[in-house]
């Protein structure tokens, strides 16, 4: 049983970390907001959530495993929302998406929201 | 009731502060600041005399013993600085009411108050605190209050100095706190006293020495030591003439106290004055500040601007007695401290009452203001000569302590320079008065009236003090003397 | 003694950055983000000092002797406070200073003032 | 950088991970006031004067020379300092010798709180922390005494109120969280209050977060309609019942025959007398601190609807 649950709870652990660094480097290599924002928003929601599951695996304590759920449904509220707030933010300031029409007429990171 | 002195001399306006903000109406939160501050006035008087009478009190703040607790020590050095802090911010509140009437909108009066108190409340406890941490808490409420308040002037020149200040102050008082670090890393202690019984042990560290300049240079920022002193003229130049007053006779005073405190208790003598050559470089730096503040405090058009510059100036002077490093440059010190206080609360509050009448402290404006003003102008006359160093007034007799202090030691070089500065004052003060009496008003202005009952009462009230206390030096020297032995250890 | 001190020395740097930027940047919000960076690395160069190897967060529970000391950590929460208090006042007069001057820029500002004199 | 939404955004990942290092040394309560305060408080507030002010900056650098010889001087007179001090961790420096052991042994017997910051913090140097709270006091009254503006028109309400009317109709998700969050943070803070005595956490994290409901409230339905629910005169009274609230229990110390915020006295048994002054203290810091930034934050906001 001991087994299963850290065995279990290691994959979630590496998983998460896994969604969170390839999130990382998603913000750093995607070309334009929009798409950066896709790569982290989607992944750390994700990622994060199987972090704080593969914790609650690790940990005998309720109270800690109250506390970590309850870290875990504010994480799946507030991070979709967050990104959800930022990228209208851009949209109403016109920044335009990029894509294989307008790649020559800007819409790069120059024109943060 | 006794005992707990030490602790109502700072609860009183710090409480008053909160309470002042429930008071709507301008007049009653002038009476309440007014008493508050008197409350104070009369604390800091029974401590100056229990002090003087029975020595050292210790009271340690929410029961806790030192070094564990923070704890309140006065001796006469704290005590005599406490009197010249609330007595001064008292008198010059007294003019508060007429003054700000014109000078600030109506909705923020309670705010002024609450600020002032606040500001007074942080001077004090600087002044009356044995720890040295809680010295940047309380230095930071009186400078954050003071900051606000300069903002408060009408001119916006007075948003920039004050942001100035601001930046300046808090480098300062973050020097402070480095400092601070570094002594507590080498100690393990925060309280005054036990720092001063631990610090000889790592004396000759490097870690003490960074210590001990991190904290000079942060304090002179505060006191405006000659190079420092940049946002010191704007800043008193165009905040409200009341925090003018104030703040010229008590913030830069505080500082100096600090100054004096931290190298002669917390460091010694010993250090400050062999490990480190800091003798060298004040009376330098003090002599460069009079002789270069002075000069150019007689090209100011803005009579403002010229007395402030003249503040820079004196403090020189306090540096040079102190760096002379005997017991007779510390009276000195001590004792214009006391008088320089004195006379520039009287000035720029007379200065203030100009303001209230023509709404301008430009020099030319000054003419012909002897006939019409002609018991503000005395006043500003009297304070005048007090700065100058005329015998029979305050001026004379710490220029004097301090000459005599420069030849004990046989600085006679130092003597004469400050004679020489005495004399550029007379230039600028001159300035003013030839102004005033020796010409025609300008033809453009109205008839000036005498400035109203509000101002001229606390202007006189300095003014009698500066001359009383010239006459008269038993007091004022005999406390000065008893503070300046105990600091160097000398039983009186 | 490199080891021994190197954490000091980088908070020595972080500060030299802070100081920097205050002194020598003319916009006036930049100046309060160089003082805040300034009193961090104070903050930091506090907190170093109270670390003990091996020990814990001065919070006490059975089972353990040893505890970081939390006199620094005292220390820095209050100036933490006073670092907040004195930024929402600059940012404060940052604000008015633009309504007056049409600008947060020192330089354009001390021409504004000069031509007034 | 040119761009200060940039250089604000910046500042608070630096406020993040200095208190993330802050974690790492210990320090749990500065940390979790650090991360209130240095990436989130300032960094609201930073943001607010920036888009009142203008985002670029302009000009280049003057005297770059003049400050990087006062850069260099001060760094290596630190360095030079440095030079003599114990090791980093070292458990045998001075500071770890000479005062602090007496508060990780005693403080349980003296005080009866398992977290030692809280007991420094509230009882032993209670007179710092008080300072503290009549500082943010003192920056609350220079931001009103600054920023207050006069009582504005009915157009400019009107205009205001369907500016708002408007930009909030498209916000249905935020405004919906926003709903659903704002019990929660209340319920953290009053955790964080109360629970300081036992973990990290006490009055002034608690009032931050407190705070930061409220302007999260406002940013998302509009300052009116925050108004019409906030009295702001009431907030400027409590912040100085919170300065009373401390004051007054120093006070009553006193008249109980012990010395200023000497809570021994304020019940028959000590460490019960303890427990109520700091509960009662921490409980004046959260009220000051929490009320202090909603003034703050809407004096700064107030400036921008109304220019």
């Amino acid at each position: 049983m001991d087994i299963v649950v850290n065995m279990s709870s290691g994959l979630c652990l590496l998983l998460g970390s896994f969604l969170c660094l390839s999130g990382g480097i998603g913000i750093i290599r995607f070309p334009d907001f929009y798409t950066r924002m896709h790569a982290v928003g989607v992944t750390d929601t994700l990622g994060a959530g199987m972090i704080l599951i593969g914790l609650m695996l690790q940990n005998p304590d309720s109270l800690v495993i109250i506390k970590l759920l309850m870290i875990l449904v504010m994480t799946i509220f507030i991070s979709p929302v967050a990104s959800h707030a930022l990228a209208k933010a851009a949209f109403r300031n016109d920044l335009v998406p990029l894509s294989d029409r307008n790649e020559h007429k800007g819409g790069t990171e120059s024109s943060n929201p | 009731m006794l005992i707990q002195l030490p602790a109502l001399a700072v609860i009183l306006p710090l409480l008053s502060a909160p309470l002042c903000l429930f008071l709507r109406r301008s007049l009653l939160a002038w009476l309440f600041t007014v008493i508050a501050s008197g409350l104070t006035m009369l604390v800091s008087i029974t401590l100056l005399q229990q002090v003087m009478a029975s020595g050292t009190i210790v009271y340690e703040m929410g029961g806790w013993s030192a070094p564990w607790g923070i704890e309140y020590r006065i001796d006469k050095l704290n005590a005599y600085v406490l009197l010249i802090v609330s007595s001064i911010s008292t008198v010059v509140l007294l003019a508060a009411h007429t003054s700000i009437e014109k000078e600030i909108p109506q909705d923020r009066h309670t705010l002024f108050y609450v600020l002032y108190l606040l500001s007074l409340a942080g001077l004090i406890g600087v002044v009356i605190t044995g720890d040295a941490f809680n010295v940047f808490v309380f230095l930071e409420i009186s400078s954050l209050a003071a900051y606000s308040l300069i903002a408060l002037g009408e001119d916006r020149r007075a948003l920039w100095a004050a942001y100035q200040y601001l930046i300046m102050g808090t480098i300062g008082a973050t020097f402070i706190l480095i400092g601070i670090g570094l002594m507590y890393q080498m100690t393990g202690t925060l309280n005054m006293d036990d720092l001063s019984r631990r610090l000889p042990e790592v004396a000759q560290t490097r870690t003490v020495f960074a210590a001990y300049a991190f904290i000079i240079v942060g304090v002179c920022l505060k006191v405006a030591l000659f190079p420092l002193h940049r946002w010191l003229p704007n800043a008193y130049a165009y905040a409200p003439s009341v925090v003018t007053a104030v703040l010229a006779a008590t913030s830069t005073k505080v500082a100096v106290y600090l100054l004096i405190r931290f190298t002669f208790s917390i460091f010694g003598i010993s250090f400050s004055f062999t490990t480190v050559p800091l003798q060298t470089i004040f009376v330098i730096l003090g002599l460069l500040g009079i002789f270069a503040a002075s000069t150019t405090a007689i090209f100011q058009k803005n009579v403002k601007h010229l007395f402030a510059y003249s503040s820079v100036a004196q403090i020189g002077y306090m540096i040079v007695g102190f760096s002379i490093g005997t017991t007779t440059g510390l009276m000195a010190t001590l004792l214009h401290l006391f008088n320089h206080a004195l006379m520039k609360s009287a000035l720029f509050l007379a200065l203030g009452a100009v303001m209230y009448r023509i709404g301008s402290a430009q020099l030319s404006q000054f003419q012909g203001l002897g006939r019409q003003m002609p018991f503000t102008m005395a006043a500003i006359v009297a304070g005048g000569l007090s700065l100058i160093g005329v015998p029979l007034t305050v001026g004379f007799v710490s220029k004097w302590y301090l000459v005599l202090a420069a030849l004990e030691n046989g600085w006679w070089p130092v003597a004469v320079l400050v004679l020489l500065g005495s004399l550029l004052a007379l230039v600028y003060v001159w300035r003013i008065v030839e102004a005033a009496y020796f010409n025609e008003p300008p033809a453009g202005r109205g008839a000036v009236e005498e400035a109203p009952l509000g101002f001229l009462i606390p202007v006189w009230v300095l003014v009698t003090a500066n001359i009383y206390f010239g006459m008269d030096t038993r007091l004022s020297v005999q406390v000065a003397q008893a503070a300046a032995q105990s600091l160097f250890g000398v039983s009186p | 003694m490199i080891l021994g001190l190197y954490n000091y020395w980088v908070v020595v740097v972080l500060m030299m950055i802070g100081l920097y930027i205050v002194i020598a940047h003319g916009n006036l919000i930049k100046k309060i983000v160089g003082l805040t960076i300034f009193q961090t690395a104070v903050f930091i160069f506090y907190i170093s000092m109270a670390k003990v190897d091996g020990a814990t967060a001065p919070v006490l529970a059975e089972g353990i002797s040893q505890y970081s000391n939390p006199l620094p950590h005292v220390l820095i929460l209050t100036a933490i406070v006073v670092g907040i208090a004195t930024v929402a006042l600059g940012l404060a007069l940052a604000v008015r200073i633009n309504e007056a001057y049409g600008s947060i820029e020192e330089e354009s500002i001390q021409n504004q003032d000069n031509q007034e004199c | 950088m040119r761009d200060l939404f940039a250089v604000v955004m910046m500042l608070g990942i630096f406020g993040l991970l200095s208190a993330s290092f802050f974690v790492v040394m210990d320090a749990v309560d500065v940390a979790f006031t650090e991360a209130s305060v240095g990436a989130g408080i300032s960094t609201l507030l930073m943001l607010t004067a920036v888009t009142l002010t203008g985002r670029l900056e302009d000009g280049e650098r003057h005297r770059p020379m003049w400050a990087l010889v006062v850069v260099f001087i001060t760094g290596g007179l630190l360095i030079y300092g440095t030079l003599d001090m114990p090791y980093f961790g070292s458990a045998d420096a001075p500071i770890h010798q000479h005062v602090a052991p007496r508060y990780i042994h005693d403080s349980m017997q003296e005080t009866g709180l398992p977290n030692i910051v809280t007991s420094v913090l509230a009882s032993y140097r209670g007179f710092d922390t008080f300072g503290e709270v009549v500082v943010i006091f003192t920056a609350g009254m220079g931001v009103l005494a600054l920023l207050t503006m006069g009582s504005r028109t009915g157009i400019h309400r009107v205009m205001a109120d369907s500016i708002f009317y408007l930009m909030h109709e498209q916000h249905l998700i935020l405004r919906i969280l926003t709903k659903i969050l704002i019990p929660f943070i209340l319920l953290f803070a009053l955790y964080v209050q109360f629970h300081g005595d036992f973990g990290p956490g006490g009055g002034f994290q608690a009032g931050v977060i407190f705070a930061a409901a409220i302007i999260l409230y406002a940013m998302v339905f509009g300052l009116s309609t925050a108004r019409r629910v906030i009295n702001r005169t009431f907030f400027k009274l409590l912040s100085a019942i919170g300065v009373l609230l401390y004051g007054g229990v120093g006070v009553v110390s006193l008249l109980n025959g012990g010395n200023f915020l000497d809570y021994n006295v304020l019940a028959d048994d000590p460490v019960a007398g303890q427990h109520l002054g700091i509960l009662l203290i921490e409980f004046g810091v959260g009220c000051t601190v929490a009320s202090v930034m909603v003034i703050i934050f809407f004096n700064f906001s107030g400036r921008r609807e109304f220019p």
